[in-house]
């Protein structure tokens, strides 16, 4: 089968997201849809599975073998195609993984996975056969999970695969997928990619949607480049092109690779930030950190390392069991975050930005200028214009695309709700940030954007604790980089910003310092969290590619 | 400066009887008001009136109420026979509705606390009625035994009055009878005064050898708790709605208390006429008992002729004793 | 009229985003696609079929005085569960904080011989004071505020019968404070400065202006009501915004309280006592005018005009019906029919928006 | 976890631990309903456990539990009927019509009741569906509507005595165990096999969990939400029979105080008011628990004026404990 879509339009209100884009998907490839944040990439998958009705152009699924005599329907030949909701498109043979998770959260892991194509037998559920299917789909993906625990009980990154399972699961001919890889490791990653290229390989046809042009490259065969709402490149072979052709395509014009030089970081400045020997109710043991003013503290480690939970333990979000916690050498304890930023002027940026970073039927300028109201209010109330200008400011740094400043933010794409939930910390003016996992699915322009900004922030002297799970952002942005493995600091390096020689050390430090300790790992999970290892089976490999 | 309040209805007195429109405004749909209905339609017919009409969608609904009232004003009725749905607020809307000029009478049930803001209450005395019942039930015990009050909502004045009706008839007893327990609340449906019965009878059924209630659910509740329980035990219940009627003669309802509602849309249709077309009240507010009767198996075919006849007195007596018509 | 109309109301309050994903609050929508527009004209409409059928429908005295004072303590009402509704939660205790705060200024008036003002400070100050409780159990226990209004109407409910039975021989104040008939009985129009007099405007209704104005203000402008709307709409971030949650839950339901013991008072006044019974009613009006008016269940936006609108509309209804003296069957019936009728309308209105627009 | 608990979230029991703080309150329910049963048998000298008590105490136990299942099933996708106390009334008053006025023998008029209620909830469910307002506003609507039709059928009378066959049925004990109660038990068990076993449950719960992932997945959130009220209306309908065929007299105030309970059971139940998770067992055992309240009152003789206090403060209590218990056992 081969699917072919012709001057695609979709218009949302004050946006054409999509403005005539043809893509033509031919069976026993993987093709790269790429393009910045906002581009429409989301938009089209999603009229390609029935989720949106396109305001113009069409679809058309053209079968295997299909030889063309000239039919009435049309030129290319082939059956048009309109889908009256996603079924329909299940149906026809697609399955994809959205870019926002779509999971039942008091559901099991098994009937998530199924939840497409729930066997059955007279009206009833096949609970065994639901089982089968969902231990099908996670084997072929290297994964285990116990398959009866609901998914709300799964960390972000578990949750991930369940999808990818779950499209799998639908038996697809066309399989799309938006960026599936934004909450895994590289190792989930290749994974995962292995099991395109099998799918490939059987002859369907995969679109990878995703901003780690590393990984795209490696996997892809053919690319199409979406550019506000248009297809810049369509098909192209993707052997044919280097990374800054494709980068260039997607931004338009001539794309210079940032450089960021290391930063003069005073090692006898106060710290800004210092955990002394913390343990918390979350389980870590003795953690001890030092963030200084214009310093970036890179905090890497496993997903499920216990980072997240560290940094809310730090805002009085969990408690801190033994330890100290000081805020410019003075020893402090804290309760909210409301008392972290006014009292201690320290900021967070979640990672989990839907649940937690935005909201999502707010406008745009009040999630920006949420922390900042009390400095806003006269007589307590705040005036929609002062807000316009604390938002204008960060429309301008982040770049940041809106319709304006009453747009909800929910109405924005995935990378720009990204950049409102850290603006709202940059207008808060803090004098220390934890930020974590910041550039998750933000294409590569927005992420130089986001690496240049965040140094700029720590020039500016903010001191920074960068958490992240991507190792060459790490690599460029740290100045330190802390590893944090079950709940514990298992070593500090200093930054290099070579990436070659870093990723080695810091990987090592991951895997408990030498590759085959099979030991080191059983020991490991005695004391920390056994079900996050099952994320790490397989072969460990150092996942990234050298850009 | 303060203006004076136009009389809205027109001049309150003065009126032919044709002139005048009647509405009777019960406090929600019962079955005790539905008399009502037909005693306007006789007054209306009896007496020449210009219309009368009964509204019963105020709902048990003090705010409604008062908002029912003044949407059949507006339709031109200009006197007034209401059962207020809140006995301690009533007065402020009877002196509204007089202030505009209108004639109110305050039936079946008077205003809480000593006023009357009416012209006249022509009502049960709730309190004797009660008083009445637990006699009867006191009677049908034998004089002695345990004795449970059930019936409807606790915060109005009138279950008050019927408290303390029961608690009178209970204390001339003279210890003999107990008053065990008091059920309230327990009118707002059918399915919780059965409830309530029910495990009333679960917990002392044999303890209780009488039960008199004052509310229209927890009467039929009680009646058929008893008959299916397979007690003696002794049920005064309240009104003459056919279901309690058709308990008297099978024996599961000993005694019933019935009241006047037909004297009472009759005679107040009457007065409020005579009020409109010049008479006065020697005494204005003044507070006239309709009647009750105690009916039994030996009257239950007979009660109702003992009834008219009191309407009739009474009617008589407005004419002779309290109307001063000059 | 109505650009006039929607850009007040648009300017008055935060507008709620539509049931289905796509909100409406887009721009290049027409005009009458903002809702409190249609409800304008349901309200218009209503009043004109009523009027045509029955002209006594515009009776200054006995219906537009009278209709006045009752839409005058619904929109309170409405606006106390609007406060809640700010949240995403409900307050099922609406009718008993009212009758606990009326039984508070009743106990002044008839015990303490208090002027009228200070018996409605006596309400405000226990209707918050309760509702700060709820706030708090809600808070301390992460229970749903479902439940607990639930659980707390139930207890107070008995308070309020005990209270009254301790300290009145009945269920009920007798004693009424200088100025109580007047405020509950008269209008401006009885006021007059020589020739002109004011307009048949009942005297409690500026009350209610005034709570309007204040709601309107806070949750459109205010820090404290904006905070309150953030953690409707996102507890999680609003927590991790330095938003302190668990405070602002707190203060929406002693808004909540606060406007049910106005709301109470209110009615104590137009009914003329102050009883045992003061609130039963307001539960179904408190969801009523808000949700009529646009301001959604699940939290995070709120309107206030739309409550006065969606208190209007009620009203309207109400009286309409009445004067088409229907029996009480079919009374209920048409009822449910014209709130279905008026509800739908407004959905009509968005299909034809988003037709104008784009599809969901 | 301080965050979950803090506050209510709108995504509801999207936080971790969902199935064991279902079972969580299931477990304290069922301590609960225990504890006061046993507290309750021993200080009335053992008077509770005497077969007529017992009798009563399952008899008027079967219309709220089948009630609260009938709320628990628009739960389960996010919605609420405010309906449900007028349309068991509705179904009950016009069956008996049926038989008392028009002479339709039993079972028609029982099958007719249960015809109507689920017509009903479909009418409330396509309502909800096509007007894409809140199913609270339109039940809202509906509830007044119902409540004038079952006024206008026969006005503030009572029927009585409109069929002895099935009044005694309803009234007659299985092995010491009542018929009523029995069928409340056989539906609870049918609602459980629904949401834990259909294809058709299992697709109203993801639609209730997660509207947007449901339609994603194919599944239609219209259908879903039509068959929740249609099986709403059905149950309300199963009610009223059932208060038929218990009480052996019905008026138009039937079903008027349950609107409050029907709430009451399932979420004290533990099900969760966004949708998505439903819990049989513990609806009916809160449905039990409060009627433990009700004969604690006959049995204690407790003032009636102290007796609404008391089950704020179980209802609260028993809340709080199932939670506090939750926090413990999840941390
Ligand atoms: N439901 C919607 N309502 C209104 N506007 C929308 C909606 N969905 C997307 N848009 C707009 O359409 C444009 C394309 O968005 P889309 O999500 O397709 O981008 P994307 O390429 O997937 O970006 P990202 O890489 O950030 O995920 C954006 O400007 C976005 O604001
Ligand atoms: N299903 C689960 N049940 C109980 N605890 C869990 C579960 N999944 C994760 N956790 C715990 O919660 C923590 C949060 O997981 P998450 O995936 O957010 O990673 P993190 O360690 O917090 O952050 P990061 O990935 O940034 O290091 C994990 O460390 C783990 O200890
Ligand atoms: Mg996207
Ligand atoms: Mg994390």
């Amino acid at each position: 089968m081969r699917l072919i879509a012709t001057d695609l339009v979709k218009v949302f209100p004050g946006v054409r997201a999509l403005d005539g884009v043809t893509i033509d998907l031919r069976p026993g490839t993987v093709h790269a849809l790429l393009g910045e944040n906002g581009a429409g990439k989301s938009t089209l998958i999603k009229i390609l599975t029935g989720v949106h009705k396109p305001d113009g152009g069409t679809l058309r699924l053209v079968p295997d073998g299909w030889q063309a005599p000239g039919d009435a329907a049309g030129g290319a030949g082939g059956r048009e195609l309109h889908f009256g909701g996603p079924a329909d498109a299940q149906l026809a043979g697609i399955g994809v993984v959205h870019q926002e998770r779509n999971l039942v959260p008091a559901f099991s892991v098994a009937e998530n996975i199924a939840l497409q194509r729930m066997p059955r037998s007279r009206g009833l559920v096949d609970r065994a056969a639901v089982r089968r299917l969902a231990q099908g789909c996670l084997a072929e993906l290297e994964v285990e999970l116990d398959l009866d625990r609901p998914v709300a009980e799964l960390s972000v990154a578990q949750m991930q695969l369940v999808e990818v399972a779950k499209a799998l699961a639908t038996d697809s001919r066309l399989l799309l997928l938006d960026e599936p890889t934004s909450a895994l490791t590289s190792e989930e990653s290749d994974h995962l990619y292995a099991v395109v290229r099998r799918l490939r390989d059987q002859g369907r046809i995969v679109v990878l949607v995703s901003h780690k042009l590393e990984e795209v490259f490696a996997v892809a065969d053919t690319v199409t480049v979406l550019r506000d709402g248009r297809s810049v490149a369509r098909g192209l072979a993707l052997g044919n092109l280097t990374r800054s052709q494709v980068v260039d395509l997607m931004v338009g014009r001539a794309h210079a690779d940032i450089e960021l030089g290391a930063r003069s970081v005073d090692p006898r400045a106060t710290p800004a930030l210092e955990l002394e020997a913390v343990s918390t109710a979350g389980g870590h043991r003795d953690v001890s950190l030092v963030v200084r003013p214009g310093e970036i503290l890179g905090l890497y480690g496993l997903v499920g390392a216990g980072r997240s939970e560290l940094a809310r333990a730090v805002l009085g979000l969990d408690t801190i069991t033994s330890g100290r916690l000081l805020v410019g050498g003075r020893p402090v304890t804290i309760g909210s975050v409301g008392q972290a930023l006014r009292e201690h002027r320290i900021g967070y940026v979640t990672e989990n930005r839907k649940e937690e970073g935005i909201f999502l039927e707010q406008t745009v300028s009040r999630n920006v200028t949420v922390t900042v109201w009390d400095r806003l209010a006269r007589w307590g109330v705040v005036r929609d214009r002062s807000e316009d200008t604390v938002l204008a400011r960060y429309v301008d740094r982040l770049g940041i695309r809106l319709s304006g400043p009453r747009q909800l933010a929910g109405q924005l794409s995935g990378g720009n709700q990204q950049k409102l939930s850290l603006a709202k910390w940059l207008a808060a003016d803090c004098a220390v940030l934890i930020i974590d996992e910041p550039t998750v699915g933000i294409d590569v322009r927005t992420k130089a954007a986001f690496h240049e900004l965040i140094a700029e922030l720590a020039e500016g002297g903010l001191a920074i604790l960068l958490i992240s799970s991507d190792l060459p952002e790490v690599v460029t942005l740290a100045d330190r980089i802390a590893v944090m493995r079950d709940h514990q600091l298992v070593g500090e390096v200093d930054n290099d910003h070579h990436y070659t020689t870093m990723s080695g050390r810091v990987i090592r430090l991951v895997h408990g310092e030498s590759q085959e300790s099979g030991a080191a790992e059983a020991g490991a999970s005695e004391t920390g969290a056994p079900e996050t290892g099952t994320l790490e089976t397989g072969a460990p490999r150092p996942g990234v590619p050298a850009a | 400066s303060k203006r004076a309040t136009p009389a809205a209805g027109g001049s309150a007195t003065g009126k032919t009887a044709a002139q005048v429109k009647v509405a009777l405004v019960p406090g929600g749909p019962h079955p005790y008001f539905q008399p009502w209905k037909g005693a306007g339609v006789q007054a209306k017919t009896d007496f020449g009136l210009g219309e009368t009409t009964f509204n019963e969608t105020s709902g048990w609904d003090q705010t409604k109420q008062n908002d029912v009232i003044k949407s059949l004003a507006a339709q031109g009725y200009n006197a007034f026979g209401i059962f207020g749905v809140s006995p301690d607020n009533i007065n402020s809307t009877f002196t509204d509705l007089e202030k505009q000029g209108f004639q109110v009478a305050s039936l079946a049930s008077c205003p809480a606390g000593n006023k009357n803001a009416a012209a006249f209450c022509l009502s049960t005395d709730v309190e004797s009625a009660a008083y009445k019942a637990a006699k009867a039930a006191i009677e049908a015990m034998g004089g002695k035994g345990n004795l449970v009050h059930l019936t409807g909502n606790k915060v109005d004045s009138n279950t008050q009055r019927r408290i303390v009706g029961v608690q009178k008839a209970v204390d001339e007893a003279g210890g003999k009878v107990v008053l065990v327990q008091t059920i309230t609340d327990i009118d707002v449906d059918l399915q919780s005064a059965q409830k309530a019965v029910a495990d009333l009878l679960a917990a002392r059924g044999k303890d209780v050898q009488g039960i008199v209630t004052t509310a229209y659910n927890p009467a039929v509740a009680a009646a058929a708790g008893v008959k299916q329980a397979g007690l003696s035990t002794k049920v005064v219940a309240i009104d003459d709605d056919k279901t309690i009627l058709a308990g008297i003669s099978d024996g599961s309802v000993s005694a019933t208390v019935t009241q006047n509602p037909v004297g009472q849309g009759y005679v107040g249709s009457y007065v409020l006429m005579k009020l409109s077309t010049g008479c006065t009240m020697k005494q204005p507010g003044l507070v006239v008992d309709s009647g009750s009767f105690v009916v039994t198996k030996a009257n239950v075919a007979t009660y109702d002729t003992q009834r008219q006849a009191r309407t009739t007195e009474l009617k008589k007596a407005f004419d002779t004793d309290y109307l001063s018509c000059g | 009229m109505p650009d006039t109309t929607t850009s007040t109301a648009s300017q008055a309050e935060p507008e709620a985003p539509a049931p289905a994903p796509v909100d409406q609050r887009r721009r290049g929508l027409p005009w009458w696609a903002n809702p409190r527009v249609g409800l304008v004209a349901v309200v218009v409409a209503l009043v004109a079929i009523f009027s045509g059928l029955r002209p006594s429908f515009l009776d200054v005295d006995l219906t537009l005085v009278p209709m006045q004072a009752d839409i005058t303590v619904f929109v309170v009402v409405g606006l106390a569960q609007l406060a809640v509704l700010s949240l995403g939660h409900m307050n099922l205790a609406v009718p008993r904080m009212a009758a606990l705060s009326a039984f508070a200024a009743g106990f002044t008036y008839d015990k303490l011989h208090a002027p009228l003002v200070v018996g409605l400070l006596a309400a405000l100050l226990v209707g918050t004071l309760v509702g700060a409780l709820a706030g708090g159990i809600i808070t301390w226990t992460g229970v749903n505020s479902f439940v607990v209004t639930l659980a707390l109407d139930f207890g107070l409910l008995g308070l309020v019968a005990l209270l009254y039975s301790w300290f009145t021989s009945g269920v009920a104040f007798s004693l009424h404070p200088d100025g109580m008939d007047a405020l509950r009985s008269d209008t401006f129009n009885d006021y007059c400065a020589g020739p002109i007099c004011g307009p048949p405007v009942p005297l409690v209704v500026p009350i209610a202006v005034v709570a309007l104005v204040v709601v309107g203000v806070l949750f459109r402008f205010s820090r404290l009501g904006r905070e309150i709307l953030m953690c409707g709409s996102n507890a999680r971030a609003a927590l991790l915004s330095g938003i302190p949650v668990s405070r602002r839950v707190i203060q929406a339901h002693a808004l909540s309280g606060l406007l049910c013991g106005l709301a109470g008072w209110l009615l104590a006044i137009n009914n003329g006592a102050f009883s045992a019974s003061v609130g039963e009613n307001f539960l179904l009006p408190s969801f009523l005018a808000p949700v009529l008016g646009g301001t959604l269940l699940a939290g995070g936006a709120v309107s206030v005009v739309g409550t006065l609108l969606g208190a209007i509309l009620n009203s309207v209804i109400q009286k309409g019906l009445n004067l088409l003296q229907f029996e009480v069957d079919q009374l209920q019936i048409y009822i449910g029919v014209v709130l279905l009728v008026a509800l739908s309308l407004d959905r009509v209105r968005h299909v034809l928006a988003d037709r104008r627009g784009v599809r969901p | 976890m301080t965050l979950p608990s803090l506050v209510e979230t709108a995504a509801g029991p999207s936080g971790p631990r969902v199935r064991a703080s279902l079972r969580g309150t299931e477990v304290v329910l069922a301590g609960l309903a225990l504890a006061a049963f046993v507290v309750l048998a021993v200080t009335t000298g053992g008077n509770l456990v005497e077969p007529a008590t017992l009798r009563a105490v399952f008899q008027f136990l079967a219309v709220p539990m089948v009630i609260g299942l009938s709320q628990m099933v628009v739960l389960a996708v996010g919605q609420m009927n405010l309906s449900v106390g007028v349309l068991t009334g509705l179904t009950a008053v016009a069956a008996a019509a049926l038989m008392a006025d028009r002479g339709w023998p039993a079972w028609l008029a029982v099958l007719a009741a249960l015809v109507l209620g689920l017509v009903v909830g479909l009418a409330n469910g396509l309502l909800v569906v096509l007007t894409r307002i809140n199913g609270f506003i339109i039940t809202l609507a509906t509830m007044t509507i119902i409540s004038g039709v079952r006024y206008g059928i026969n006005g503030t009378g009572t029927y009585q005595g409109y069929s002895d066959g099935l009044v005694s049925l309803g009234r007659a004990s299985v092995l010491g165990i009542p018929t009523v109660f029995l069928a409340a038990v056989v539906v609870a068990v049918l609602v459980w096999l629904f949401f834990a076993r259909a294809v058709r449950g299992r697709q109203l719960l993801a639609s209730g969990g997660n509207p947007l992932a449901a339609r994603l997945s194919g599944i239609s959130n219209d259908t879903s939400l039509v068959i929740a009220h249609a099986l709403s209306g059905l149950l309300a309908g199963v009610a009223g029979v059932l208060v038929l065929a218990l009480s052996g007299s019905v008026n138009a105030s039937i079903g008027d105080d349950l609107l409050l309970p029907s709430f009451a059971a399932p979420i004290i139940g533990g099900v969760a008011l966004a949708g998505g998770v439903v819990s049989v067992l513990g609806t009916c055992l809160a449905a039990f628990i409060v009627r433990l309240v009700d004969v604690a009152q006959a049995q204690y003789n407790i003032n009636p004026r102290w007796v609404d206090l008391v089950v704020g403060a179980v209802v609260l209590g028993a809340v709080l404990l199932s939670q506090k218990r939750i926090g413990r056992g999840g941390t």
